[in-house]
């Protein structure tokens, strides 16, 4: 059962991956995702089901050992990440995503750190998009409410205008309010033409706004679907969401 | 992946000792060509062989077996090679003259090390013991000796006699501890005396808190302050020694000239050339400066001049110019480089001379018999004075009571093992920062 | 054929004296912080030295060899519970710090000139001021050696068959008593600290006390260790310094972290190979390479460049087990 | 400037090799002349042998200048009294050959105007083949009209305190520059160096080897020596420690490796330069100003407070300065924003290799020279003043080494002067209980 959402060719493709943090022992067993242009992905998956791990896989972070990535039809299986975000991929961690020493605009400097000539105009864009982030550029990000620095690692990932965006549980830690918010601005930035790959732990409202989404299980792919069919897949209900909801 | 990157480690770490090696070479093979400090060519003096290596076949009773436990590495590997050539040419002459027992000696050389590497001197011990030597010559640390006696001096026991220990402590410790180095209340008498006698009464001491240092400075400061001087820095009980892993003098020589002294006695090792850079920049007259026997040595690398008029004590009467030769050509023939340092050569050489005619004396090559002829072959028993070993041995032979006086001129053991007197010279150094003569006192 | 015949002998000779023994179990101490608990601790010399003061100087005052002993766990705990306090919350590297700067302030606090008539100064206390007391409990004849194979020890005095006895039947006592512990389920959790801190947090249980208890009882086994070191040598404040921490961490790397016998297997291989090196060297490079001098230099270059080897290609050591090892980061 | 005034003395000194083989030939003359017959005829001399004891002393004024012209009169126990004048050493001495008790007097009608003489005579016990010294404390001075300004004991104290604030400010800055690399390795790896320590070293001794035994100008010596150092960091990172990050070896793994590199290194320079300090110059300068400050300490630490500055405008204001600090702060959200992470590193070790040599290079000129072991001294300081600062921080590493190198050159001032390292190793245990951190440190990086 393959579900097409978007058009084309998968601007992203995860085959058959095999990985690992610790020598000879792998997290992810032969998981396959694909994401085609325009398409906002959704991952979710019990705790421990690899899923931070794979967006790490495909951005070069954990060594992969079997399988291949791709982007665009390129193989970028382990390139480094910085050849990744050359070729347009933005990554936004869980935790620790911004430089806490850092001021915000040093912070989105980095983030543009290999193009640093078209530093103003991303700047401006990006002052735009986060006009909270303009009157405090100067200030230090590790001073930043939770909120506030996931502005700024998104804005952070943003500044190489990537073509793909790889979410790490965006949600993590914020008050309901900002989870709406970040889930909202989120489709936003996918309504200008990105592609994002989101990881989320928040399975149901996750679910509700993305096209199309993966649940993770012991590092393998179990099911996909839009995100209407999984939510309302009673094996997925059964399997995850339901043990979500007892938990919460 | 694993394996190249392992090639790549593994031939990096090879390559980057070898860029070191190769680096440093180049500058020990300059340095070792030009030491102003060694005066006497060597090519007048035949250097003789080294002893051979002890192997297991070579009998405990019949062959003498001198097993050396000297510091080799570590903070006081710069004073070994003194005692390894006065060691090592005194059995090369024992050999040459016709052995211990008529066989020819040999020797398991061994390192000592430091304080801060206990085991290594440990393990050193172990296997001297283990191969049953004649006897131990060593350590030239206090401490490190400390470290080790009680294991020497358990049954069955072993005669250990170091060239260099200073400490009180040692005194009398045990039946097989004996040292060659006077006591240092010898030469604190010549020391303080020397100062006093200058016009200096009001004197600093730079000292490092160590046995050699602090023993020395509270038997200076005695001599001082019995003729009417004081100690105005480092005085016993003050607190003012520096520790002895010191690299920077500042706010010691600050701390010491605050005091006004007359004079300077730097009672310290190797510590001293950063003391001597630190004294000068800050406008000390180096004429004024006393050196002690741990570092009163050349110093061809500071500029001509810097120590002119600076004085120090050590042991011995005059060196003999021809030993230092024969030490410089058996050193240079045996160990492929030049000394720069004769620090405790003679008292090492002295101390094998006695083990050797011990052994002769006591006709056997144990300790057993040879601990109770050291005290008569270093002249407790007034027996007939001879200088050499060739001189000494047919004494030693026919059980005539002889007494033994080498380069160290140290008197006979007292009955705690210590040389009962010894010559103390009085140096002054000339513009090369080379050291000459002025005159010896006996104490 | 006869160097190597006296080559073995020599190891053999070291492998018996008690001052292996005392670093095998300030070694097996050393396990129990950074093999099963994953705590860096750099100030173990600084165990065995401030042990060996409290054994020492109460046998010295008349106090007695058990009264000693008991100073000197005393001392080694009061030394862990000083340190661990402030800083086993903290991350891993400022424990090492704070330890390794600890043990340095022991050493030269101990070694200060003005506290000579107490600790002896940097010469220290000699062994004729203490040994004796444990001498006093042999049941060995009290003078005399004996022989057992090619190897001649005093009974009683010095580093004798006694010491001998005594100090590797701790190392086995304490092998036995830290394979219990780490079965049981302290044990357990220690590991599971060293895995993963915040889990075992969740756990309910306090990590914090968990890991006091291992520091005060590693620290212990090394103050017995160092207590084993000073009955056949002396007291000295730099003997017990920062080289002898990486000494024993070398032999517990060596041997295998988070093994029961690898610190034991460590100690006795490394003070086996580097005679080795150093015997080896001495035989086979002619004078005109190395001189008498710079064998034994050499010599620590191989054991420097060994132990840098050793830990990139077998990290785990030699009984150690690699995953048992994959704590860090 | 002041390099250049060095390196023209230097080959200034080629006036030095007649002279000195001149001494060194009579040095060597003065050896074959039996004991007791020294040739300095000016001075009247004395040697103790078995019969002879020497009754000596010199008189000097309060400026240690000598006394001359003075009359001094020996009465021995038997016999006629002797008398004899001093000479422009201020020396007197008489040969006695009888043991005993003996009277020195001064005739004080002969001492200088305004000379005093508090004790006039004085009696000593003289034994045989022995020097018997008599002090005599002579007041005034013969250069200021027998005026003397005596510094008071309060002024003394303040200067020695201001000098040795001074002395602690230079160490302080020697100890930045080395440290300062040890901090960005660690702030940007995780990595603690125990071999940092022999970086410096490397630094004096390579110093020596371009200076000393090539006899290349300090300055063209100094840079080629921080070029090699840097170099060796390139080199290290290269074939050692990015492979090894890459394997993913744990960090107290690398640790140890680290150790085992300073164990070879330490003995490597044992091994090839031996055990004494080996300096770049053998030229000791003298002191300029009112501080015991020679004119290459001030040089030093004007150079290492440029290059400290230059180090901290790198990573304030370039890009790929941030980026290093973007790399201290979360490594992998460099990787991620682009950064080529393994580049930086590099870079890192390059700088800070190359900065070590540089600490190493001028501790040696300032010190006077380099041992095997002095790096090794130096490292628990460094990592003292690095932790103090704020583990990774180069401007907590610039901070904690100011304060450790005030505390290691002032503390003898109150304790014993062997717990010069102790107090500060005291300080850095107490900054930590109260703030964990360190002085610039962020909470984050502790737990």
């Amino acid at each position: 059962m393959v579900v097409y959402t978007g058009t084309g060719e998968p601007v992203l493709e995860a085959k058959d991956i095999f990985a690992g943090y610790l020598p000879g022992i792998n997290i992810l067993n032969g998981c396959n995702i694909h994401a085609y242009p325009g398409e906002l992905i959704g991952i979710i998956g019990p705790n421990g089901a690899g899923k931070s791990t794979l967006l790490k896989a495909i951005f070069g972070l954990v060594p992969v050992r079997g399988g291949k990535v791709t982007l665009k039809g390129q193989d970028i299986t382990n390139s480094k990440a910085n050849k990744l975000v050359q070729a347009g991929v933005g990554f936004v961690p869980q935790n620790n995503n911004v430089f806490p020493t850092l001021t915000i605009e040093e912070n989105l400097q980095m983030g543009l750190f290999l193009r640093p000539k078209l530093l103003d105009e991303r700047l401006e864009a990006m002052y735009d998009l986060f006009p909270v982030l303009a009157d405090r550029r100067n200030q230090r990000a590790g001073g930043l409410s939770g909120g506030e620095r996931q502005s700024v690692a998104m804005a952070r990932a943003l500044m190489m205008d990537p073509s793909v965006l790889l979410l790490d549980e965006p949600s993590a830690g914020l008050s309901p309010v900002r989870q709406d918010e970040t889930f909202l601005r989120t489709r936003r930035i996918n309504a200008t033409g990105v592609s994002v790959v989101m990881v989320e732990q928040n399975a149901r409202r996750c679910l509700q706004i993305c096209d199309r989404g993966y649940v993770l299980d012991q590092g393998k792919d179990s099911h996909t679907g839009t995100g209407h069919e999984l939510a309302e897949d009673p094996k997925v209900i059964e399997l995850y969401l339901g043990t979500l909801a007892d938990e919460v | 992946m694993i394996k190249t990157l392992r090639g790549r480690a593994t031939l990096t770490i090879v390559g980057v000792t070898a860029l070191a090696v190769a680096l440093a070479g180049c500058a020990n093979n300059s340095t070792s060509g030009s030491t102003p400090g060694a005066k006497p060519s060597t090519s007048t003096v035949a250097a003789l062989p080294k002893a051979a290596t002890c192997t297991s076949s070579d009998d405990a009773t019949t062959t003498f077996k001198l097993g050396t436990f000297l510091p080799l590495t570590g903070s006081l590997a710069f004073l070994g090679p003194g005692a390894v050539s006065g060691a090592g040419l005194a059995l090369s002459e024992i050999n040459k003259d016709g052995g211990v027992l008529g066989k020819p000696t040999c020797t398991i050389d061994t390192d000592s090390s430091d304080t801060d590497n206990p085991t290594i001197g440990n393990s050193s011990i172990a296997k001297l013991l283990q191969a049953k030597v004649s006897a131990i010559l060593g350590a030239e640390s206090s401490s490190v000796t400390e470290n080790v006696l009680s294991k020497v001096t358990a049954s069955p026991g072993t005669v250990m006699i170091s060239p260099a220990n200073t400490d009180d402590k040692l005194t009398g410790i045990s039946k097989w501890y004996f040292r060659t180095a006077p006591n240092n209340t010898v030469e604190a008498n010549a020391l303080g005396s020397q100062i006093i006698s200058d016009g200096h009464t009001k004197v600093g001491i730079l000292v490092f808190n160590d046995p050699y240092g602090t023993n020395l400075r509270d038997a200076t400061q005695k001599i001082v302050e019995k003729n009417g001087g004081t100690v105005t820095y480092g005085a016993t009980g003050k607190g003012q020694e520096f520790p002895s892993t010191q690299t920077t003098f500042s706010s010691d020589v600050s701390a010491v000239l605050a005091t006004k002294p007359d004079a300077i006695v730097i009672d310290a090792f190797d510590q001293t050339q950063a003391i001597i850079t630190a004294l000068a920049s800050a406008g000390w007259t180096m004429k004024n400066t006393y050196f002690v026997d741990g570092n009163l040595s050349a110093y061809p690398k500071l500029a001509p001049g810097t120590l002119t008029g600076a004085q120090g004590t050590t042991q011995g009467v005059n060196p003999n110019s021809a030993f230092k030769a024969r030490l410089d050509a058996w050193y240079v023939k045996n160990e492929g480089k030049k000394l720069t340092t004769y620090s405790y050569a003679a008292e090492s050489y002295d101390a094998v001379m006695l083990l050797a005619l011990s052994a002769d004396a006591g006709k056997s090559a144990t300790s057993a018999a040879i601990q109770p002829k050291m005290l008569p072959a270093s002249g407790s028993t007034n027996g007939t004075v001879c200088k050499t070993y060739a001189a000494c041995l047919p004494l030693a032979n026919a059980g005539t009571d002889f007494h033994y006086t080498g380069p160290s001129s140290i008197g006979p053991f007292n009955a705690g093992h210590d040389p009962s007197t010894g010559y103390i010279g009085i140096y002054k150094y000339n513009s090369t920062n080379n050291f000459d003569f002025v005159s010896a006192v006996k104490g | 054929m006869d160097f190597l015949n006296s080559l073995f002998t020599d190891f053999g000779a070291q492998i018996l004296t008690s001052g292996t023994a005392a670093f095998a179990i300030a070694a097996i101490g050393v396990n129990i912080h950074f093999g099963y608990t994953g705590l860096l601790n750099f100030g173990q010399a600084g165990f065995m030295l401030i042990g060996a003061y409290g054994f020492a100087i109460t046998i010295e005052s008349g106090g007695g060899f058990w009264l000693g002993v008991l100073m000197s766990l005393l001392a080694a705990v009061l030394f862990a519970l000083v340190l661990g306090i402030p800083t086993v919350k903290l991350r891993g590297d400022y424990l090492a710090i704070v330890t390794i700067a600890a043990a340095e302030i022991i050493r030269i606090v101990g070694g200060n000139a003005l506290l000579e008539p107490l600790t002896g100064g940097v010469a220290g206390i000699l062994g004729s001021q203490f040994q004796p007391a444990f001498q006093a409990l042999s049941f060995l004849p009290k003078t005399g050696t004996f022989t057992l194979g090619p190897y001649t020890y005093p009974y009683t005095e010095g580093d004798s068959w006694w010491l001998r006895i005594v100090g590797w039947s701790l190392v086995l006592i304490f092998c036995l008593i830290v394979w219990l512990l780490m079965r049981s389920p302290w044990g357990r959790v220690l590991r599971g600290i060293r895995e993963d801190e915040d889990a075992v947090r969740s756990l309910g249980k306090n990590v914090f006390a968990y890991k006091m208890q291992s520091l005060i009882l590693g620290g212990v086994l090394g103050a017995v260790g160092g207590d084993i070191f000073v009955l056949s040598s002396s007291v000295q404040p730099d003997s017990l310094g920062r080289t002898t921490t990486f000494l024993i961490y070398t032999c517990l790397l060596l041997g295998g972290a988070a093994s029961i016998f690898g610190p034991v297997l460590g100690a006795l291989l490394y003070f086996v190979l580097r005679i080795g090196i150093t015997d080896f060297a001495g035989q086979f490079i002619p004078s005109s390479i190395m001189n008498s001098q710079q064998i034994p230099q050499f010599a620590w270059i191989v054991v420097g460049v060994g132990l840098m080897l050793l830990v990139i290609f077998r990290p785990q050591g030699i009984l150690g087990n690699k995953k048992e090892l994959a704590f860090n980061d | 400037m002041h390099f250049s005034r060095l390196s023209r003395s230097r080959s200034g000194s080629k006036k030095w090799v007649l002279p000195t083989l001149v001494a060194l030939l009579l040095a060597f003359l003065a050896t074959f002349i039996p004991v007791g017959a020294t040739a300095s005829a000016a001075v009247p001399t004395c040697s103790p042998d078995a019969t002879t004891a020497c009754v000596r002393g010199t008189l000097l004024d309060d400026d240690s200048n000598a006394v001359a012209k003075v009359s001094v009169t020996l009465t021995p126990p038997t016999g006629p009294e002797e008398t004899e004048v001093t000479g422009s050493t201020g020396q007197w001495v008489f040969s006695v050959h009888e043991k005993g008790q003996y009277k020195v007097s001064v005739d004080t009608s002969t001492l200088p105007k305004g000379l005093k003489l508090a004790v006039a005579s004085k009696t000593l016990t003289v034994a045989l083949s022995s020097l018997a010294p008599a002090a005599f404390d002579i007041t005034g001075s013969q250069t200021s009209d027998g005026h003397v300004v005596q510094q008071s004991a309060t002024s003394l104290y303040l200067l020695r305190v201001w000098q040795q604030f001074a002395s602690g400010l230079r160490l302080g800055l020697l100890i930045a520059l080395a440290s300062i690399g040890l901090s960005l390795v660690y702030g940007t790896t995780g990595l603690s160096n125990f071999a940092h320590a022999e970086q410096v070293t490397l630094g004096g001794m390579l110093g020596f080897t371009f200076a000393g035994v090539l006899g290349l100008n300090l300055i063209v010596a100094s840079v080629i020596t921080v070029i090699l150092c840097a170099l060796t960091g390139y080199l290290q990172d290269k074939f050692i420690w990015g492979p090894l990050r890459k394997r993913g070896l744990g960090l107290n793994q690398l640790m140890i490796v680290t150790i085992g590199l300073s164990i070879a290194l330490e003995y490597t320079y044992q091994y090839f330069y031996g055990g004494q300090p080996v300096a770049m110059t053998g030229i000791i300068q003298q002191n300029t100003g009112p501080l015991y400050m020679t004119p290459i300490s001030y040089l030093s630490m004007a150079i290492a407070v440029v290059v400290l500055v230059a180090v901290g405008l790198f990573l304030l204001k370039t890009r790929i300065g941030r980026a290093t600090r973007a790399v201290s702060d979360n490594r992998a959200l460099a990787a991620a924003s682009g950064i080529d992470v393994d580049r930086i590193i590099r870079l890192v070790w390059i700088i800070s290799t190359g900065l070590a040599g540089l600490a190493g290079v001028l501790y040696s000129l300032v010190q006077g020279g380099m041992q095997w072991s002095t790096g090794l001294q130096l490292l628990l300081l460094m990592f003292a003043a690095v932790t103090l600062g704020g583990l990774g921080t180069a401007f907590g590493a610039l901070v904690g080494s100011m304060i450790i190198g005030v505390v290691v050159e002032m503390s003898n001032l109150v304790l014993s002067a062997d717990l010069k390292y102790a107090t500060a190793l005291v300080i850095l245990i107490l900054v930590l209980l109260v703030r964990p951190q360190g002085i610039l440190g962020r909470r984050e990086r502790i737990g």
